[in-house]
């Protein structure tokens, strides 16, 4: 039981390790830039679980104050994520315009295809 | 934690997955699972933005890339060994690191102890707003909610300069655009 | 999709909903979840479900292209301006609590007008990111 | 009013540049634009310095709201020194954007060009000035969402990849600096840096914190380009537009170097970072990496922008290195080097900007004699080349025997050899360079050249004096940056 509830305990943190891990092997290991900015994104988002599980108390509510209420979660790593959310998104527009762009100027958006392609000009 | 669980599984078919449109449509249900933990945990307006930007908008914009450029991606032929060596050392250092932090949903902890009390209990108070994820962000912390809009401003025009315009202003473009097509027949 | 008639009667109906939604997301952010950041991605979803639909054209021809882009700079400019006006009336940079002679009231003025500010700049990209990534193709 | 709202403004007066340049149409009233804002930055930060200088830090609570519930912001001795180098490097520079940014980006574009120009200095100025950890996150991002745009406007079809890299490379470790937080912020429950450093201590030798110290440092070296992660900034700096270029060169990796001693020796504290972890060891071990390896390939570029890069990375392998070091002269010379890296390296590749806007190319072979046709502009390059060198009377050197005095004082007299040795590998590099332009018959490329235009030759020039002046007299700067390192060293005061 001990163990059980060690694991329950830490459960989220493994989950948000293991997500983010594999977010980065996308982005260090694929060529392809469309997946590599995927990768990111998971990257990014695995983020938010680790600031906000720390701000949960179990029995507690969202932190919208109402008189029925007493205990709420703590409404500080929300308000970072959010801007986190925002920050991740504009990486990402960014990101695809670039492909968009690198795409018409190389035709393809395999990144060895482009090293090729660079080395033959 | 059955929707942790899911994650866990999207996140290895988005790894294995080689036509990008399932990788891209993928994507969004992980952004949707994510939303759903988010409410479990209580965290209501960043679920919201989370369903809103991730299953939405950064879905559209990659379909919108698809469209513009092929849909499968090519087989990998590095091998994978230093990217593995890469994601473990980071693993490693993370699951370190967060071992020895507090359990989870227990209230004495320090993040529950410093700053944030004073948003709770003052909100009302000092700002009339009862919502406090809304008073922190854009009053207590609105600073930061100016540089998170700058953010947006700056991705805004930046994408603008890059394909905003119609593509046959600039001489280079069109001789890029040239070599493109020609090397696509 | 142009000829689907069914898409087309449901997304006309559904347009101004989601606009009126992101409005409500906007202005009940003090008391429920949402604000301008919400409100913002709802309006230009909007407008990218009508430009889905209707094709972009007709969507431009709604929101022109000079307006939204027109949008990103000006909410940065009404937000990065409240705090200008709180400094000129004495207080600190985006100290709301001098906009007014309450305090709590000057609060209130000054995070409504931020969330406006953040709302036009946030719906003015989005809507502008997505036209430039349709309008590439052609 | 203006004097109490001065950190407000360093930040705010950019920002609001910056909007108003995207509603601008034309290029040369943004550009009118951004020269105004440029060379007002460098007087509220000019004026912030003497006042720290005089009567100790001060703090700035945006909206009212005392730290740590809102953000602060703080200026003491190390903040506003280098808040006046980014902004004085801007001021130099924005009469060389004219011709410079006129030639090599689009008509249609320059308003919004310079609109990111304006954005990149808010991002750079607010991580400096800002005294809350995820604050800086923010502003972070603003610059380097705005500096891969400036980058992705090169003309070369390279510039794009270059920029697609870094963003990848940037991202990722802006992102890993952001975990480093959320887990300080998990057992501290605070966000101001203050307020981190004064708990701290407490649960220092907790696993959270030594991995926050990790991921801080790794997110952080990623930005600065700390071998062997400066794999982003060669193809970068090549073939981002020459004005970009300078600019980036001067002030983007000085401000990471920035965070990373806020980091190491304000929130952590000395003791900590250095005794219970190697990380001094590990940055020299490095450092001496990037000092004869990144020298090394640059003397072996035929792209001399690509040269100047590697020299670059090189150059903060000598920052770096004082920091490894962490004692009194060592972080003298690092915090020296900021400004005298900025100094020569903004001349040189200014220099090279206009040698491109005359002959439309960076290759070496194109280079030849172009000494004679060019001489202020190559004269300039052989002084900033010398002051690269280490030559004494030059800013180089300075920097140079403030590290030799803090590797005796370490018991690391090898390290002096290194120190020498390794500028060797410089005279290399811009030997290669002054012996083509100068000893050399002008080839076909330089036949036509000339001197640049007024507007682009008034900064270069007086950077090369600068990079003098400062090699002799150096009670302005080696006196600031020594009190800044005291003030590091000795703790918050």
């Amino acid at each position: 039981m001990e163990v059980l509830s060690g694991i329950v305990a830490h459960y989220n943190q493994w989950i948000t390790v293991f997500l983010m891990v594999s977010g980065l092997y996308i982005v260090v290991a694929r060529g392809n830039m469309v997946k590599k900015l995927v990768g990111l994104g998971l990257f990014q988002t695995s983020v938010y679980l680790l600031y906000i599980s720390p701000g949960k108390i179990l029995g507690g509510t969202a932190p919208i104050l109402d008189p029925a209420y007493t205990t709420y979660s703590n409404p500080l790593p929300h308000v970072l994520i959010l801007t986190a959310i925002v920050v991740g998104v504009a990486t990402l527009a960014l990101g695809l315009a670039l492909v968009v762009r690198i795409n018409e100027a190389y035709g393809t958006i395999e990144e060895d295809e482009i090293f090729d392609r660079d080395g033959a000009a | 934690m059955v929707l942790l669980t899911l994650m866990a599984i999207v996140t290895i078919a988005v790894v294995r997955v080689r036509n990008l449109f399932a990788v891209v449509i993928l994507s969004g249900i992980y952004s949707f699972l994510m939303a759903s933990v988010l409410i479990v945990l209580d965290a209501v307006d960043v679920a919201m933005t989370e369903a809103s930007v991730g299953a939405g908008i950064a879905t559209v914009l990659m379909l919108g890339t698809l469209y513009l450029t092929k849909t499968t991606e090519s087989v990998p032929t590095h091998t994978p060994l230093l990217p593995l060596f890469v994601a473990a050392v980071v693993g490693g250092l993370l699951l370190y690191g967060t071992i020895g932090l507090p359990p989870f949903g227990s209230a004495d902890t320090p993040v529950h102890a410093n700053v944030a009390p004073r948003y709770l209990d003052k909100s009302i108070e000092e700002t009339g707003v009862p919502n406090v994820v809304t008073s922190v962000l854009a009053s207590y912390r609105g600073f930061d909610t100016l540089g998170e809009t700058t953010v947006i401003f700056t991705a805004g025009i930046g994408v603008l300069l890059l394909i905003g315009g119609r593509r046959r202003k600039s001489k280079a473009e069109a001789e890029a655009e040239a070599e493109a097509s020609g090397e696509e027949a | 999709m142009k000829s689907d008639l069914l898409l087309r009667i449901v997304t006309k109906l559904l347009v101004p909903f989601a606009l009126v939604f992101a409005l409500y997301v906007q202005f009940h952010g003090d008391y429920g979840p949402g604000g301008g950041f919400q409100a913002g991605v709802i309006c230009a979803a909007g407008i990218i479900l009508y430009a889905i639909i209707f094709g972009l054209p007709a969507a431009q021809r709604v929101v022109p292209t000079w307006v939204v882009h027109r949008m990103i700079p000006l909410g940065v400019l009404l937000y990065a301006g409240v705090g200008v006006v709180a400094m000129l009336r004495g207080g600190v940079y985006l100290n709301y609590s001098v906009l007014e002679h309450d305090p709590v009231q000057g609060q209130h003025l000054g995070i409504l007008l931020v969330e406006l500010g953040v709302l036009i700049t946030v719906s003015g990209t989005m809507t502008s990111v997505f036209y430039a990534f349709t309008g590439r193709g052609r | 009013m203006i004097r109490s709202n001065l950190p407000a403004l360093q930040v705010v007066i950019p920002l609001l540049g910056a909007v108003l340049c995207a509603l601008l149409r034309r290029g040369n009233a943004a550009w009118l634009l951004a020269l105004v804002v440029s060379w007002t930055m460098p007087f509220v930060s000019g004026a912030m310095l003497a006042n720290v200088l005089v009567s100790g830090p001060i703090s700035y609570a945006l909206g009212g709201w005392a730290p740590p519930w809102g953000i602060e912001y703080r200026v003491d001795v190390l903040s506003g020194f280098v808040l006046f180098l980014v902004s004085a490097v801007g001021a130099v520079l924005m009469p060389y954007a004219r011709a410079s940014v006129g030639a090599e980006v689009d008509a249609a574009k320059q308003p919004w060009f310079y609109t990111m120009y304006l954005l990149c200095l808010t991002g750079l100025l607010g991580i400096v000035i800002t005294g809350d950890a995820f604050n800086a996150f923010v502003f972070l991002e603003v610059s380097s969402l705005a500096t891969y745009v400036l980058i992705a406007l090169g003309k070369d079809r390279r510039a794009l990849l270059a920029a697609y890299q870094y963003l990848i490379m940037g991202t990722i470790g802006a992102t890993l600096y952001v975990v480093g937080i959320g887990m300080l912020y998990s057992v501290t429950g605070t966000l101001n840096m203050v307020d981190l450093a004064q708990r701290l201590p407490a649960i220092e030798q907790t696993r959270p914190v030594y991995a926050a110290l990790a991921f801080i440092t790794v997110g952080i070296s990623l930005k600065l380009a700390l071998f062997p992660l400066h794999v982003w900034l060669p193809n970068a700096y090549a073939y981002a537009p020459s004005m970009a270029t300078v600019f980036l060169a001067a002030t983007a990796t000085k401000v990471a170097v920035y965070l990373l001693l806020r980091f190491f020796f304000t929130v952590f504290g000395l003791h900590f970072v250095f005794e219970s972890v190697p990380v001094g060891e590990i940055f020299i071990a490095l450092s001496v990496a990037a000092m004869f390896g990144a020298s090394l390939v640059a003397i072996f570029q035929e792209d001399i922008k690509r040269m100047l890069a590697y020299s670059s990375v090189a150059q903060i392998g000598y920052i770096t290195l004082g920091i490894g070091l962490a004692n009194q002269a060592g972080l003298t010379g690092s915090i020296v080097h900021l400004f005298n890296h900025a100094i020569m390296k903004a001349a040189l590749f200014m220099a090279i900007g206009a040698v491109f806007h005359r002959i439309g190319s960076v290759k070496i072979d194109d280079m030849a004699g172009i000494g004679r046709k060019m001489p202020a502009t190559m004269g300039g390059f052989v002084i900033a080349g010398l002051a690269i060198i280490g030559t004494p009377g030059t800013v180089g050197f300075i920097t140079k025997w403030h590290l030799a005095v803090g590797a005796l004082d370490k018991g690391m007299g090898w390290l002096v050899f290194l120190l020498v040795l390794s500028s060797l590998l410089a005279v290399v590099y811009i030997g290669r360079v002054v012996e083509v332009a100068w000893f050399r018959e002008p080839g076909k490329a330089a036949a036509n050249a000339g001197e640049p235009p007024m507007l682009m030759m008034t900064p270069m020039l007086i950077l090369f004096v600068l990079a003098v002046y400062f090699g002799i007299d150096t009670s302005l700067t080696a006196g600031i940056a020594s009190r800044a390192a005291e003030i590091l060293l000795t703790g918050p005061q």
